[in-house]
C-alpha cells in the first residue's frame, strides 16, 4: 500500500520546514534540510517508478481531514506516478544541487523552511483526488514558492515579481475554484470520484474548459497570463527557480490534464482543441520571442519555460482534436509527445537554471552583457549547460528534439481531422512550433556563447571559480538524463504509455523496446521512423575518425596567437559582439512587428568628445494593451470610492436615511 | 549475404559523397567562372586546398577555448551522417530508417549551433557578426524548411526519405501546384543555407555584410579543412535532395544487381552536375541584396511552403 | 441535575463580568486590574466550556441552543486572550502616557462591561432583551473609543455615537413591529418576545409587518455589524480606539450583531408568505465585500485597513447567509468563527508593531520580517489567513462559499469573485510594504516573545481548523444551517 | 365610544406629526428646542391616552418620563448649553426649509403607504398610531440628516425616539421591560451627548459638526 508511505513522506517534508523554522540560523542545517529532502524526493521516485512501470491498479485513500462530510481524498493512478517521477526527479537534484549552492545563501531563514514544503505542496497536488484537497494543495504551493521568491526581499523587483505572483496565482486558484463549482455542482459532490460521474450540457462544460485554462494557465505561463512569470521564477534562488520553471509548471500542466481529460471525459466539442492548439501554438513563439530580447540570464530562461509549455499545449491541443473525432490512435500519439516533452522540459530547463545558479555564485552576475569567458574557468559546468541548451533547442540526439519530433508527427495525422478550422490551424501550428524552435536555436547560441564564450566582459567574470562538487554532480546527472532520454526514447515512451492509456480511453502507442534497434516508430513502420542511438553512434564514429585519420596521417600541431579577426586584433573585450548586437538582426525582423522595437542611436557631431549612444526601445504588448488598463481602472475607482472616507456625519446619516427610504420603497413596490 | 552488400552499398554511398562533395564545389566555381569569361581554376582544386590546409599547423587564438576546437569535428561529422542519410544512387539503404527528413533538418541544425557558437568562441567581433546573422537567416529557414517537409509527407504520407523518392518514381503523382511550391522554395532554403549568393557571397572576405565566412574567420589548417569540406558537403546534401525528391528517375532501390546501382551512380552524377550549372547559371545572373532583404526572401519561402502544405491539407478533404 | 450546572454556568456568564465591571471601576491599581480582568475573562471561559457539555433549558428571557453555544464559547475565548493581551498592551500605553491610572481603571471596568454585554445579547432568548444587551455593549464601545481623548479620537466616537444610536434605535422599531406581529397571534407579554416561541407561531404572523420589521432590523443591526452603506463608523472607531478594543469589536461586536439579525432572518424563513430575506443580505453583502476591496488601496493608516478588512469579511458572511442552503449556511458560520480570531489576531500583531514603529501610518513601517521577525512573520500569517490562503481555515469557508454560489447563481459569483480578487490584490500590496523591503524610522525592541502567546494561540487554531474540524462543532455548524435554511 | 378613543389618539398622534414638520421648519434653535418641548409634551398626552383606552397602567410611567424628561429636562438643559456656548445664532438649513417640508411630505405619505397593508388582527388604532410613528421617526431622521448643527442633530434624534416611543405605546400589552429600556437607553443617551457637548466645547470652540469633520485620522491625498 504505497500511499500512505507517500503521504507520510510528504508530511516528513512539512515536519523538516518546521524544523528548519527554529534551526535555520545554523550553519548545518542547509545541509540537514536539503539532505533530507534529496534523500525523501529519491524514495518518492522510486515509488513513483515502480507504480507507473509495473502498470499497476490505481489505489486510494480517504482520511478525516479537510471538508468535514467529504473527508480528504487521496489516489495514485498512472498519470500522477508519471508527474511525481518529474516532480521528485527535479526536487531530488535540485536538492542535490542546493547541498553546495545553498551554502552560499545569504538569508537561509527565509528559503530552509520554505523549500520542503514547496516540494510537499507539490506532491500533494499530484496525490489529491477531492477538489478540495487538491485546492487547498494547489494553493499551499503557490504559497510557499512565493515565500521563496520573496526570500531576497530587500530588492524591490523581486518584491513586485512577487507581488504580481501571488494575485496571478488567486486569480488562477479563483477560477479553478468556480470550475469546480461548476464541475460538484450545488450539492457539493466534490470529490472526483463522483465528479467523473457527472454528465454536464455542453455549455457549462465549455465553460468548464475556459475556466480550468485560465486556472491552470496562469500557472503554466500561457500567454497571455504568462506576465508573472519571468518576473517570479527568476527572483528566487536559483535551485527554487530550476524548481518552479521545472517543475511547478508541470504541476499546472498536470492540473490541465487531470481535470480536462480525466474528470470532464469526452471533450464534447471538436473546437476546444482548436483553442487549446492556438493558444500552445502563439505561446510557443512568443515566448521565445520574448527570451530573445532578454539579456538577464534567468529572464530569458524564464521566458523559454513559457515557450516550451506553449509546445506541451500544441501535443495537448492535438490530443483534445483527436479525441473529439474518436481517433484515439492519433490522440495517443498527441499525448504521448505532450507527456515526453513535460519530462523533458523539466530534465533541461532545471539543468540551465542550475547551470545559471553555478555561474551566479561564481561571478554574483545574471546579466550576459557583463559576463563572457567563463568556458576557461568553469569548463565542467560549461559542459553541462551546454548540453541543456543543444537539448533546449530541440537538436538531435538530445531528448528534446524526440519530443518534438513527436509533435511533428502528431500534426502530420491532422489532415484525417473532418473539421476545416482545425486542418488550417494544424499546419498553422507546425509552423509556429518549427519557427519557435529555430528561434530557441538562436536565443541558446546567444545564451551560451554570450556567457561562456569569448573574452570576459567584467571583473567579475574575469576571476570566476569552478563551481562545487555537489552542483556539478547535479548538473551532470540531468545532462546525462538528457541524452539517455535522446537516445533511448523507446523505452521513456513505453514507460509513459500507462498513463496516456488512462487518459485516452485504453489506447496507447504500439510497444516500441522490440524494434530492432530501439528505433522509434510512433505510427506505423515505414512511415515515419527515428532512431537517436544510431544517430549519436554515426556521429560519434564519424567524428572520432575523422580526428583520428587528421591527428594521424596530417599535421596534429598547434600554435597560439592573438585572434586575426581580419587583422584587426583588438584588445578591448568591450568590442565583442554583445547580446543585444547578436538578437539585433532578429529584433529588426520580428521584434518590429511584435514589441514595436525601435532603435535609436544619437551621434555627437564630429569633434564632440561624448560617446555615441545607441538605445532601443521596446514595448510589451501584452501588459500595455491587458493588464495596464484593468491597474488603471482599479486604482481610478479607488481614488472615487476613497472619497467616501471624508464626508461629513450628516452625509453618514444622509446615506442611512436613503438606504432606509429605499428600503421602505423597495416593499411598498414588491406587492 | 545480401545485408552484407546493403551495409556495402551504404558506406560507399557515404564514401561517395564525402569524394564528390569538393568535386561539385570545385564543378560550380569553374562553371561560375566561366560564364563570366574567365579561365578559372580546375574542378579538382578543392582537393588541392584541402590537403594544403590538412598539413599546415593550426594557429589557435589566444581566447580560444577547447569548444573552438571540437567544434569542427562535430560538424563534419553532423553534415556528413546528414548527408549520408539521403538517398543518392539507391534508397532503402538500411539505415535510411535511422532518420527522417525532419531528423535530417535537424541534424544540419546541431552543425549550425556548434559553427555559430564556434564564431562567437574567440570574441571577436566579425565572429559575433556572422553568428548572429546566420541565426537569424537559420531561423526563418528551418520553419520553411519544416513546411516542405510537411508537404512532402503529406503526398508521399511518410517523412521517411527513401520512401518519398520511392513514391516520387512509383506512384503517378502528375504536377501538382504544392509540389511546385515546395520546390520553389527548397530551392530558396537551399540557396539560403549553402550561403550562396544572393543571400551571402561564398567567394567575398573583408565584407561586413557576409555570414558563412565571417563565422569561420578565426579557423585555419585542419579545423578549416573540415569545415570546407562539411561546407560542400551540404552544399551536396541539397543537391541530391532536390534530386531525389523532385528527380528521382534513376535511383534504384536496395538489393538490386551491380547494373542498376551504376545506372543509379551515373544518374546521380548527371543531377549533381545538371544542379551544379543551373545553380552557377543563378548566381551569376544575380546581384546580392542587402542582409536585411533576407528575411524577405525567406519568409517568402516559408510563406511558399505553408500555402503548400495548406493546400494539401485541404485537398485531402476534398 | 444537568439542567441547573447549566444554569449555573449561564448565571455565571453574566455575573461573573457584571461583578467584576463593578470590581474593577472601583480597583486603584491598575496592574490588579488588568489581572483580575484577564482572570475574570478565564473564569466566564472555563463557565461556557461548560455548555459544550450541558445545556439548561430555555425560558421567556434566556436561553442556549446550537446556534449560540459556539458563538459564546468563541465570545469568552477571545475576550480572555484579548484581556491577556490588553495586559501587555495598556501597560505600554501607560509608559508612552497616552493614558493615566484612572483611564485604566474605567478601561478594565468597561471591558468587562462590554464581555456582559455580549454574553447577555447572545443568551438571551427575549428579542427586548437582546436588544437591550446590543444598546448596552454599544454605549460601552462609544465609551472606549473615545478614551484617548485626542480630537480624532473624539470625532470618532462621536461618529461611532450617532450613527451607532441610530442604529439603534431602528433595530428598536423593528423589535416593536415584531412584538406587533406577534401579539395578535400569541396574545399579550413576555412569550410574544421569546424567540424560540416566536419562531413556533412565525408563520401565522401578518407577513406585511414582518417585512416592514426584517427591513428595520437588517438595517439597525446591520449598522452594528458595519455592512456597507451603514458602515461609516467601523473605520475611525478601530483606527482610534485602544487596539484591543479594536480586537474586540471586529472579532466579536460585529458577530453579535449579525447573530442578531440571522436570528430574525430565521423567523422570516418561517413565515411562507414573508418576502424572503436572502437576497437582500446577499446584496449588501456584495456591495460591502467589492466596496471594502476598492477601499484598501490608499488606507495609510494600517488599523483602519483591517477595519475595512472587517467590512469586507462582514460582507462575505452576509452574502453567504444571503445565499442560503447547507453548504453557504456552513462556510457562512465557519466564516464567522475564522474571521472572528484571524482578525483579532491580526489586530494584536497591530498593537504590537504600531508600538514597536511609533505610528500607525503604513507609509513609514516597512522590513518588519527582518526587523522583528517572530512579529512580522505572525503578522504574515495572520494576513495570509485572513486572505482565505491555505492552510488556515478561513480558505475552507470561502471554497465552499464561492463553488456553492458558482454552482446556483453564477452571475453572482461573478462580482463576488472580483470582489475577492480585489480585496486579495489591494491588500496584498499593503502587506508587501509593511512585512518586506528596507526597514525604515524607528525600531523599538519587539514585545517579549510570552506576548506574543494570544496571537499564536488565534493562529495556530485557524491553522488546526484549515486541516481538521472537530465533530460537535461541525454537528453545530450542519444544524444551524439547516435552521438558516 | 370606540370611535372616540379612536378619533383623539387618531389626534394626538397626526399632532406629534405635525409638530415634527414644524421641527423641520424652525430657523432658530431656541425655538427648535421650544418645538421640541411642545413634541414631547403631545407624546406624553398620545402616550397617556393609550394607558387610558389600553387600561395598561405602567404606561403612565412612560408618559410621566416623556412629560418630566423630554418636555421640561432636555430642553431646559439644551437651553442653558446653548447659551453657554452662545450659538444661537440661525440654524443654517442645507438646502432650504421649502425642500425640507415637501421631503417631509413625502416621507409622511410613505409611512402611511408602508403601513396601510397591515391589517390582520392589529385593531385600527394600533395601525394609525404606527403609521404617524413611522412618520415622526423618518421627519426626526431629516431633521438629523439635514441640519449642520449638533444641537439639532441631538434634536431630531429625540423626536425620533418619541416616534419610538408612540409605537411602543401603540403596542398592546408591550412587557413593560421594554418600555424601560427605552427611557433608560434616552437616558444614558442624554448624559453621553451632555458629556459629548461639554468635551466638544472644551476642545473645540463649536458645536458644529463641520469644524469636528476637519479632524480626521487620515487627510485626504
Amino acid at each position: 500500500m504505497p500511499l500512505p508511505l507517500l503521504l507520510s513522506l510528504s508530511m516528513i517534508l512539512l515536519a523538516i520546514g518546521l524544523y528548519a523554522i527554529l534551526a535555520s540560523r545554523r550553519a548545518s542545517c542547509s545541509l540537514q534540510v536539503y539532505g533530507v529532502s534529496l534523500v525523501i524526493c529519491v524514495i518518492l521516485l522510486g515509488m513513483a517508478l515502480t507504480h507507473l512501470l509495473n502498470a499497476a491498479a490505481p489505489v486510494t485513500l480517504t482520511l478525516p481531514l479537510g471538508l468535514p462530510w467529504l473527508g480528504a481524498h487521496f489516489r495514485l493512478d498512472a498519470l500522477s506516478a508519471f508527474f511525481l517521477i518529474v516532480v521528485n526527479l527535479g526536487g531530488a537534484v535540485a536538492s542535490l544541487f542546493a547541498l553546495g549552492y545553498g551554502q552560499h545563501e545569504p538569508a537561509p531563514g527565509r528559503v530552509l523552511p520554505f523549500y520542503p514544503a514547496f516540494l510537499a505542496g507539490m506532491n500533494l497536488v499530484l496525490l489529491a483526488d477531492d477538489a478540495f484537497t487538491f485546492l487547498f494543495a494547489w494553493e499551499f504551493m503557490s504559497l510557499s514558492s512565493w515565500a521563496l521568491v520573496m526570500a531576497h526581499h530587500r530588492e524591490p523587483a523581486n518584491a513586485r515579481a512577487g507581488y504580481l505572483y501571488l494575485v496571478m496565482a488567486c486569480l488562477g486558484t479563483l477560477a479553478l475554484l468556480l470550475a469546480f463549482g461548476l464541475l460538484a455542482g450545488a450539492n457539493g459532490g466534490y470529490d472526483f470520484a463522483t465528479i467523473r460521474t457527472v454528465e454536464m450540457t455542453p455549455g457549462l462544460a465549455a465553460l468548464a474548459l475556459i475556466l480550468v485554462l485560465m486556472g491552470t494557465g496562469s500557472k503554466a505561463g500561457l500567454v497571455p497570463l504568462h506576465v508573472w512569470l519571468p518576473l517570479a521564477h527568476p527572483a528566487a534562488p536559483s535551485h527554487v527557480s530550476a524548481l518552479m520553471s521545472g517543475v511547478m509548471t508541470k504541476v499546472a500542466v498536470y492540473g490541465f490534464i487531470r481535470i480536462v481529460f480525466d474528470l470532464l471525459g469526452e471533450p464534447v466539442a471538436w473546437w476546444w482543441g482548436g483553442l487549446v492548439l492556438a493558444l500552445g501554438g502563439i505561446t510557443a513563439v512568443l515566448g521565445v520571442l520574448y527570451a530573445l530580447m532578454q539579456h538577464d540570464l534567468k529572464r530569458l530562461l524564464a521566458y523559454h519555460t513559457v515557450e516550451n509549455i506553449g509546445i506541451i499545449f500544441i501535443g495537448l491541443g492535438l490530443a483534445l482534436a483527436f479525441q473529439s473525432n474518436q481517433m484515439y490512435a492519433s490522440a495517443a500519439l498527441a499525448l504521448t509527445a505532450a507527456l515526453f516533452h513535460v519530462l523533458n522540459h523539466s530534465l533541461f530547463k532545471s539543468l540551465l537554471f542550475m547551470g545559471t545558479g553555478a555561474v551566479l555564485t561564481a561571478t554574483g552576475e545574471r546579466d550576459m552583457e557583463r559576463l563572457g569567458g567563463l568556458i576557461h574557468p568553469m569548463p565542467w559546468t560549461a559542459l553541462a549547460f551546454l548540453t541543456g541548451a543543444a537539448a533546449i533547442s530541440a537538436l538531435p540526439p538530445l531528448n528534446g528534439f524526440v519530443s518534438e519530433w513527436l509533435t511533428f508527427q502528431a500534426i502530420l495525422l491532422t489532415p484525417e481531422l473532418p473539421q476545416w478550422l482545425l486542418k488550417f490551424l494544424a499546419p498553422a501550428a507546425g509552423a509556429l512550433l518549427a519557427l519557435s524552435a529555430a528561434l530557441a536555436a538562436a536565443c541558446f547560441v546567444k545564451a551560451f556563447g554570450i556567457t561562456f564564450l569569448g573574452r570576459p566582459r567584467s571583473p567579475a567574470a574575469a576571476k570566476a571559480q569552478e563551481t562545487d562538487r555537489y552542483s556539478l554532480a547535479a548538473l551532470f546527472t540531468l545532462a546525462a538524463l538528457c541524452l539517455l532520454a535522446g537516445t533511448l526514447p523507446g523505452l521513456v515512451i513505453d514507460g509513459l504509455s500507462p498513463a496516456v492509456g488512462l487518459l485516452n480511453g485504453g489506447a496507447q502507442l504500439p510497444a516500441q523496446q522490440h524494434q530492432p534497434w530501439l528505433t522509434l516508430v510512433p505510427v506505423a513502420d515505414m512511415k515515419s521512423t527515428y532512431n537517436g542511438l544510431l544517430v549519436l553512434l554515426f556521429m560519434a564514429l564519424s567524428g572520432i575518425l575523422a580526428a583520428v585519420l587528421i591527428h594521424g596521417f596530417a599535421s596534429n600541431r598547434v600554435r597560439r596567437s592573438p585572434a586575426w579577426d581580419c587583422g584587426f586584433p583588438d584588445a578591448s573585450p568591450a568590442a565583442q559582439y554583445t547580446a543585444g548586437s547578436f538578437a539585433q538582426p532578429i529584433r529588426r525582423v520580428f521584434g518590429s512587428v511584435v514589441f514595436q522595437a525601435r532603435e535609436q542611436v544619437t551621434m555627437p557631431p564630429p569633434g564632440d568628445g561624448r560617446a555615441a549612444r545607441f538605445e532601443v526601445k521596446m514595448r510589451d504588448p501584452v501588459w500595455d494593451y491587458g493588464y495596464a488598463p484593468i491597474t488603471q481602472a482599479v486604482i481610478a475607482l479607488s481614488k472615487r470610492f476613497n472619497n467616501l472616507q471624508y464626508l461629513t456625519i450628516r452625509r453618514y446619516l444622509s446615506l442611512v436615511f436613503g438606504a432606509l427610504v429605499l428600503l421602505l420603497l423597495g416593499i411598498v413596490l414588491w406587492r | 549475404m545480401a545485408l552484407i552488400t546493403d551495409y556495402l552499398v551504404q558506406g560507399g554511398q557515404m564514401l561517395l559523397i564525402l569524394l564528390l562533395a569538393p568535386l561539385l564545389t570545385g564543378w560550380i566555381r569553374t562553371l561560375k567562372a566561366q560564364l563570366l569569361r574567365r579561365r578559372g581554376p580546375s574542378p579538382l582544386q578543392p582537393y588541392r586546398d584541402l590537403l594544403k590546409l590538412l598539413r599546415k599547423d593550426v594557429v589557435l587564438a589566444d581566447s580560444a577555448s577547447w569548444l573552438f576546437r571540437v567544434a569542427p569535428y562535430l560538424i563534419f561529422a553532423a553534415i556528413w551522417v546528414a548527408a549520408a542519410l539521403v538517398p543518392t544512387f539507391a534508397s532503402g539503404l538500411p539505415f535510411n530508417w535511422a532518420a527522417d527528413l525532419i531528423a535530417i533538418v535537424a541534424l544540419l541544425g546541431t552543425a549550425r549551433f556548434f559553427l555559430a557558437l564556434a564564431g562567437l568562441d574567440t570574441g571577436t567581433s566579425f565572429g559575433g557578426i556572422g553568428a548572429s546573422r546566420e541565426m537569424m537567416i537559420a531561423s526563418l529557414a528551418e520553419p520553411a524548411m519544416l513546411m516542405i517537409v510537411f508537404t512532402l509527407s503529406l503526398l508521399a504520407g511518410t517523412t521517411e526519405l527513401s520512401a518519398v523518392a520511392r513514391f516520387m518514381l512509383n506512384a503517378d503523382v502528375g504536377l501538382r501546384v504544392s509540389l511546385a511550391l515546395a520546390l520553389l522554395a527548397l530551392v530558396m532554403v537551399a540557396i539560403a543555407e549553402n550561403a550562396r549568393v544572393p543571400v551571402d557571397n561564398p567567394a567575398t572576405h573583408l565584407e561586413l555584410t557576409m555570414v558563412h565566412e565571417a563565422m569561420v574567420l578565426e579557423y585555419s589548417g585542419r579545423h578549416l579543412a573540415l569545415i570546407e569540406l562539411a561546407a560542400s558537403l551540404k552544399l551536396l546534401l541539397y543537391l541530391s535532395l532536390l534530386g531525389c525528391i523532385f528527380a528521382p528517375w534513376g535511383m534504384t532501390t536496395a538489393g538490386e544487381d551491380l547494373t542498376a546501382y551504376l545506372t543509379g551512380v551515373a544518374a546521380y552524377l548527371a543531377k549533381l552536375g545538371l544542379g551544379g550549372f543551373l545553380l552557377a547559371l543563378f548566381e551569376t545572373r544575380i546581384a546580392k541584396m542587402r542582409v536585411f532583404r533576407v528575411d524577405q526572401f525567406l519568409g517568402m519561402a516559408l510563406m511558399l511552403g505553408l500555402l503548400g502544405a495548406l493546400l494539401l491539407f485541404v485537398s485531402r478533404s476534398l | 441535575m444537568n439542567g441547573d450546572l447549566g444554569w449555573m454556568a449561564m448565571t455565571a456568564l453574566l455575573a461573573i463580568p457584571a461583578g467584576a465591571a463593578l470590581l474593577l471601576a472601583g480597583l486603584p491599581s491598575y496592574r490588579l486590574g488588568a489581572g483580575l480582568n484577564a482572570g475574570a475573562a478565564l473564569i466566564s471561559l472555563l463557565a461556557s466550556m461548560i455548555l459544550f457539555g450541558v445545556r439548561p433549558g430555555a425560558n421567556v428571557y434566556l436561553r442556549v441552543d446550537d446556534f449560540n453555544t459556539y458563538l459564546i464559547i468563541l465570545n469568552n475565548l477571545v475576550s480572555f486572550t484579548t484581556s491577556a493581551f490588553s495586559a501587555s498592551y495598556i501597560t505600554h500605553e501607560l509608559e508612552t502616557g497616552r493614558l493615566t491610572p484612572k483611564h485604566l481603571r474605567f478601561y478594565h471596568a468597561m471591558y468587562q462591561a462590554l464581555v456582559f454585554a455580549m454574553n447577555l445579547a447572545l443568551l438571551a432568548n427575549n428579542i427586548g432583551l437582546l436588544w437591550v444587551a446590543i444598546e448596552l455593549a454599544t454605549l460601552v464601545t462609544v465609551l472606549m473609543v473615545g478614551i484617548y481623548r485626542t480630537r480624532e479620537a473624539l470625532e470618532a466616537a462621536w461618529k461611532y455615537f450617532i450613527l451607532g444610536s441610530l442604529g439603534i434605535a431602528l433595530a428598536l422599531f423593528g423589535t416593536i413591529l415584531v412584538y406587533l406581529a406577534a401579539q395578535p397571534v400569541m396574545g399579550q407579554g413576555l412569550p410574544a418576545m421569546a424567540w424560540d416561541q416566536l419562531l413556533t407561531h412565525a408563520h401565522a404572523f401578518d407577513p406585511a409587518l414582518l417585512n416592514l420589521a426584517f427591513i428595520f432590523l437588517l438595517l439597525g443591526y446591520g449598522t452594528k455589524a458595519g455592512l456597507v452603506p451603514l458602515h461609516a463608523w467601523l473605520p475611525d472607531a478601530h483606527a482610534e480606539g485602544p487596539t484591543p478594543i479594536s480586537a474586540v469589536l471586529s472579532g466579536l461586536l460585529l458577530n453579535v450583531a449579525l447573530y442578531a439579525v440571522l436570528r430574525f432572518k430565521i423567523l422570516m424563513n418561517a413565515n411562507p408568505s414573508a418576502l424572503a430575506p436572502g437576497p437582500l443580505m446577499a446584496g449588501l453583502g456584495l456591495l460591502s465585500l467589492l466596496f471594502a476591496g476598492f477601499m484598501f488601496y490608499r488606507r495609510g493608516d494600517i488599523k483602519r485597513l483591517f477595519a475595512y478588512s472587517s467590512i469586507e469579511h462582514m460582507g462575505i458572511m452576509t452574502f453567504a447567509f444571503g445565499m442560503g442552503g447547507p453548504l453557504a449556511n456552513f462556510a457562512g458560520l465557519l466564516h464567522m468563527t475564522m474571521h472572528s480570531l484571524t482578525k483579532s489576531a491580526i489586530f494584536f500583531a497591530v498593537g504590537y508593531i504600531s508600538q514597536v514603529k511609533g505610528t500607525q501610518r503604513i507609509s513609514t513601517i516597512h522590513g518588519l520580517t527582518a526587523t522583528h521577525p517572530l512579529l512580522g512573520w505572525g503578522f504574515v500569517a495572520g494576513v495570509m489567513a485572513i486572505a482565505g490562503m491555505p492552510p488556515f481555515g478561513v480558505f475552507m469557508s470561502e471554497f465552499l462559499v464561492v463553488s456553492s454560489t458558482f454552482a446556483r447563481e453564477p452571475w453572482l459569483a461573478l462580482p463576488l469573485v472580483i470582489g475577492l480578487l480585489l480585496g486579495f490584490g489591494t491588500l496584498l500590496w499593503r502587506l508587501h510594504g509593511i512585512a518586506f523591503g528596507e526597514s525604515q524610522g524607528a525600531n523599538m525592541p519587539g514585545p517579549a516573545p510570552v506576548t506574543a502567546l494570544p496571537m499564536m494561540t488565534h493562529l495556530i487554531l485557524v491553522l488546526a481548523a484549515g486541516f481538521w474540524l472537530p465533530g460537535p462543532l461541525v454537528a453545530w455548524f450542519q444544524s444551524v444551517a439547516a435552521l438558516l435554511g | 365610544m370606540h370611535s372616540l378613543e379612536f378619533d383623539i389618539a387618531h389626534f394626538l398622534a397626526g399632532g406629534m406629526v405635525v409638530i415634527s414638520l414644524l421641527l423641520l421648519y424652525q430657523h432658530r434653535l431656541y425655538a427648535l428646542l421650544k418645538v421640541f418641548a411642545l413634541h414631547s409634551l403631545t407624546l406624553a398626552l398620545a402616550v397617556g391616552w393609550q394607558a387610558y383606552i389600553q387600561e395598561a397602567h405602567h404606561l403612565y410611567v412612560t408618559a410621566g418620563i416623556a412629560l418630566i424628561f423630554k418636555a421640561i429636562v432636555i430642553p431646559a438643559a439644551l437651553y442653558r448649553i446653548v447659551r453657554r456656548l452662545g450659538i444661537h445664532r440661525t440654524l443654517d438649513v442645507v438646502g432650504g426649509v421649502g425642500r425640507d417640508m415637501l421631503a417631509g411630505a413625502a416621507l409622511v405619505a410613505l409611512a402611511i403607504l408602508v403601513m396601510l397593508p397591515v391589517t390582520a388582527g392589529t385593531d385600527a388604532v394600533a395601525r394609525e398610531d404606527l403609521a404617524f410613528a413611522l412618520a415622526v421617526v423618518l421627519l426626526g431622521l431629516l431633521l438629523m440628516v439635514n441640519r449642520h448643527n449638533a444641537v439639532s442633530l441631538v434634536i431630531g434624534f429625540m423626536s425620533l425616539e418619541n416616534g419610538l416611543v408612540l409605537a411602543a405605546a401603540g403596542a398592546r400589552g408591550m412587557p413593560l421591560a421594554v418600555e424601560i429600556s427605552v427611557a433608560f437607553s434616552v437616558l444614558i443617551a442624554l448624559i453621553v451627548i451632555g458629556i459629548f457637548l461639554f468635551r466638544i466645547r472644551e476642545r473645540f470652540d463649536s458645536v458644529d459638526m463641520q469644524a469636528m469633520d476637519a479632524f480626521r485620522g487620515e487627510r485626504r491625498r
